[in-house]
């Protein structure tokens, strides 16, 4: 998907995504925010309707500032730290998952399945892969322990039946499967892509559309999905990006690094 | 007693630590001297994480002793895990996360090393790997964690971690087992000659590392006479007892970042990148041999980044003081 | 739920944390609004050790508040301890250590109620009960330790505390179950007004206590902006979720100590011993009347240590930076 | 024991201890110690022969140096960490017992037995004490995790056959028992009073006298402890006080706090 207009504005798949994931975000939430798209979407939650969301990076941040034109290449530089409330060692910020302190973890992956989980570790089967990916980091944590929201591009070789590795759980095999594994907290909560934005069923756990993008059709979604997707009766159509949405995007990320 | 044990024996771990000379002695060294303190086939921790406090200096001078079949332990790897891999210093890298960062994309060195089964990049949780630091720090051979269960992360470890139920509620649990490595290598802002450090901003995982390790090499942006170490013990995050080498390496960790002196050298990392990623096993070598084995000293290395780029880092590097 | 469970569900601990308002927000209230977050019956913490940095204000409101039936935990319990007990605040009180002092030997008052079956001292050792904190924190229900075996200490515990093997070792260790107090009371030099604390010195169990609980009660020698704990976000050691009320009362922990702020009253404190060591009913009830059910407000307390006594204790206070 | 004359110089019971146990301690050691007795003992050492002596607190802290006349109250408190090294959070410092960072712990107790054993919790039945002491503080991990010099005035009903409370582990019943138990690190190591310096036999982990304090007689120990003591063959006898380490105590203690 290249570049859409929103009545005389265009803007990028990127953009989009980070737009509609930011708000889902909710004032007052405690986020546990990978960079990228993730702090893009968090940073214009902030700014927008949610100004008491407090921002938290793996690095071992609490509560930052991102200051616009400077986002941080991961969230272990000092860059992640401006303004913030606290800097406290990498285990402990991961600890306040376990601990509870987490509304919710907002992240991406290479693949997703038809239950919600994400794959960011072997391409091919982990012990002869065709790609070694770079890896859980926090990804295993952050969704083993709260709730999730993933943003991601939808693409066909993303979203498949069965993912090749589960780096972060979602609802494992569907039905009650994560809390039998083990996992009795959280799980996976929204799915938001350039195309639409999914949740899963409360009983089966399989993905279903919400609601779509602007301009985007069901059959496009399912086009761009290998495996069969439920959608809500009640399905509706996300409000456009709005320009001061667009702008903030653009303030906070000037050369596109993560919105190209 | 094999270098590759999971879990060390209490009576292994409190007999290396009984062993050290642990009374409050100088131990100012170069970088050289240090390199000599880590044998072949040490298990080596790293702090700091990705692009910051990268013991940068360090791995460097071990890559020119031509230290070879290290294990390396890090939180998240960044480009010293290509360069462990490329120079044969390390072929086990045991970490969370490991590509020099997302904007670069995915690593071809680690790729190229992984994939042809050159070297093995051993994933966990970012959190099991902190804690594996920490119950190694706290001389405990376990400690439980609710993540990585249910997960393909725990299946392909194997025995390396063991479901268990906590004794006094019965809820399901892993086992993470203890990391007590040989050697910790931490890059700080400032230490004393005995080495007691004081550590600015972002921790990671260092102290427990320190705690973890059987010694500590440090290198340091500056030393700092005791007394001032002592005029605010509460900053001091890692004891002296610890440590077994303080080297003062200004620009220690470039080109990655040291939490208020100085940015990522952006430029030597692009660099970097387009070489590797047009081809991993030339473009690697081409790096070693320029950077590595090339410089005659560590400011020659720092020559050839550059004076204007590294002023231009350290006024980035500071500007967080001007919140 | 009983307020007595040993070690409180994940279930519990989860749905306790999700139910408070975690957002940004002031919390600055009065001592007496803080103690109505108190319960009778609940388990509340105390941060602090012996004679440093006791929450003494906090308390001194609960008794005045008549709250009662509390169950205590403490690294080390000092005269806060007897109050608790005299009072009937308290009836349990989980610590490994409580006297008034070395110097000023058993405490009577402890004596009393023990022997007398009025009141319960569980005893841990003090690691155990830092680790049952730190359990509390880490949100595990429990910590392996290699202390308390082998000992009377573990014994009297009876099922709170579990022998087990290391999964990965096989090695014998001691299972502590994790502590969860409902409130953590703390006293801390400076905090702003979500609660962000800076902790200056000696800092005991003090963050794991923080992390442990459901909630903290923040008392502050002063309240500072937020802008003040945001240029150095690494000096602060309690974020602000944790936190349900900040209250500002100077000389917060008299007739103890608060490191850089000031050293113990020990007029009081011998004055204190004096009426106790006669009688701990009848002492223990005079010193009650008097300086805690007697004063007006916690500033009429403080005149009656008198002015010359807090400066004299001010000037020992800052001693140290001296250094 | 009242006062006793050393040539001309008049020392205390508790001065005597201190010093006496202070030269126990080896320069470069780490020394967990109590304060009391145990600090003063280890000020001292560290004064004379073992610069390089770095001494612990419970409390938190590394390697302090105490302004003499600024005795703390106990080890919790600020004049515990004039011109430390470190201050840490006590919990932490205790885990460098079990890290195995320590050589040494340094304490007193209300009573002992023949293998070492320590009581500071309760006399008479723990579930119907006729005195609750004040517990056991660190004692219990310190003495579990690492070898120990216990300093404590010599009298009978301190020196008891069977301690009412094992608070601090000994040697437990002699033996192997301790690392049958489950003890496998460190043990009593000396036991110093105003009479005598006693350590344990090697095989059967009873108490012996090692050496007798000035003036003092074997028969006087075995008269002031309540079962039977060994003795080695070449029991010596302890130089006396000398008028350096006693001036140096009073400059430590000038209000005789802890040696009265």
């Amino acid at each position: 998907m290249t570049e859409q207009t929103s009545a005389s504005i265009a803007y990028t798949a990127s953009e989009l995504i980070a737009i509609m994931a930011g708000r889902l975000l909710v004032d007052g939430q405690i986020v546990f925010a990978g960079v990228g798209i993730p702090l893009l979407a968090a940073t214009l939650a902030q700014r927008n309707h949610a100004p008491r969301l407090t921002i938290l990076f793996e690095g071992g941040v609490i509560g930052p500032f991102i200051v616009p034109g400077e986002l941080p290449p991961s969230t272990n530089e000092q860059r992640c730290t401006r303004r913030a409330n606290m800097v406290l060692p990498s285990t402990d910020v991961l600890l306040l998952l376990q601990r509870g302190y987490i509304d919710v973890g907002f992240m991406g992956g290479a693949q997703i399945d038809r239950f919600g989980n994400l794959n960011s570790s072997f391409i091919g089967p982990a012990d002869k892969p065709t790609i070694r990916l770079p890896g859980t980091g926090g990804g295993n944590d952050i969704s083993s322990l709260t709730y999730m929201i993933v943003a991601m591009k939808h693409e066909k070789r993303r979203f498949v039946e069965h993912v090749d590795f589960i780096t972060s759980p979602g609802w494992i095999d569907g039905g009650a499967s994560r809390a039998e594994r083990g996992l009795p907290m959280g799980g996976m909560w929204r799915v938001v892509t350039d195309l639409a934005v999914m949740g899963f069923d409360e009983e089966t756990r399989e993905m279903e559309v919400l609601a779509l993008h602007p301009g985007v059709s069901f059959e496009q979604v399912q086009d761009n999905t290998g495996f069969p997707l439920r959608r809500v009766p009640e399905i509706t159509t996300t409000a456009l990006p709005r320009s001061e949405e667009l702008a903030l995007i653009r303030e906070l990320d000037p050369g596109r690094l993560y919105t190209a | 007693m094999s270098k590759e044990t999971l879990v060390k024996s209490y009576d292994t771990l409190r007999r290396d630590v009984a062993a050290r000379d642990r009374g409050l002695r100088e131990k100012v060294m170069t970088l050289e001297e240090a390199a000599t303190l880590v044998s072949d086939g040490d298990h080596v921790a790293l702090g700091g994480c990705t692009l910051s406090r990268t013991p940068m200096a360090m791995i460097w001078a071990l890559i020119r002793a031509r230290k070879q079949g290290l294990t390396i332990s890090r939180s998240i790897t960044s480009t010293e895990g290509d360069l462990v891999f490329a120079s044969g210093l390390g072929r086990k890298i045991i970490s969370s996360w490991f590509s020099q960062g997302i904007v670069w994309g995915i690593s071809k060195v680690m790729r190229h090393h992984v994939e042809k089964e050159l070297a093995e990049f051993d994933e966990w949780s970012h959190m099991a790997i902190g804690l594996r630091f920490r119950a190694g720090a706290m001389g405990i051979p376990f400690m439980p964690v609710r993540s990585m269960i249910g997960s393909d992360v725990a299946r392909i470890r194997g025995d390396e971690v063991k479901p268990m139920n906590c004794p006094f509620t019965g809820e399901r649990l892993m086992a993470l087992p203890a990391l007590n490595p040989d050697v910790a290598l931490i890059h700080v802002q400032r230490a004393d000659a005995y080495g007691n450090a004081q550590l600015d901003g972002l921790q990671f995982m260092d102290i427990d590392i320190a705690m973890a390790a059987n010694k500590v090499i440090l290198t340091t942006e500056r030393i700092v006479s005791n007394d001032q170490i002592r005029r605010a013990p509460d900053h001091t995050r890692i004891p002296f007892f610890t440590v077994e080498a303080v080297v003062e390496v200004p620009y220690g960790s470039v080109p990655h970042e040291c939490y208020g002196q100085y940015e990522p050298i952006f430029a030597q990392l692009d660099r970097y990148a387009a070489l590797t990623s047009k081809d991993p096993v030339a473009g690697a070598k081409q790096y070693l041999d320029e950077y590595v084995y090339g410089p005659k000293s560590w400011p020659d290395y720092l020559s050839m980044v550059g004076m204007e780029t590294l002023l231009t880092a350290s006024r980035r590097g500071r500007v967080i003081f001007n919140d």
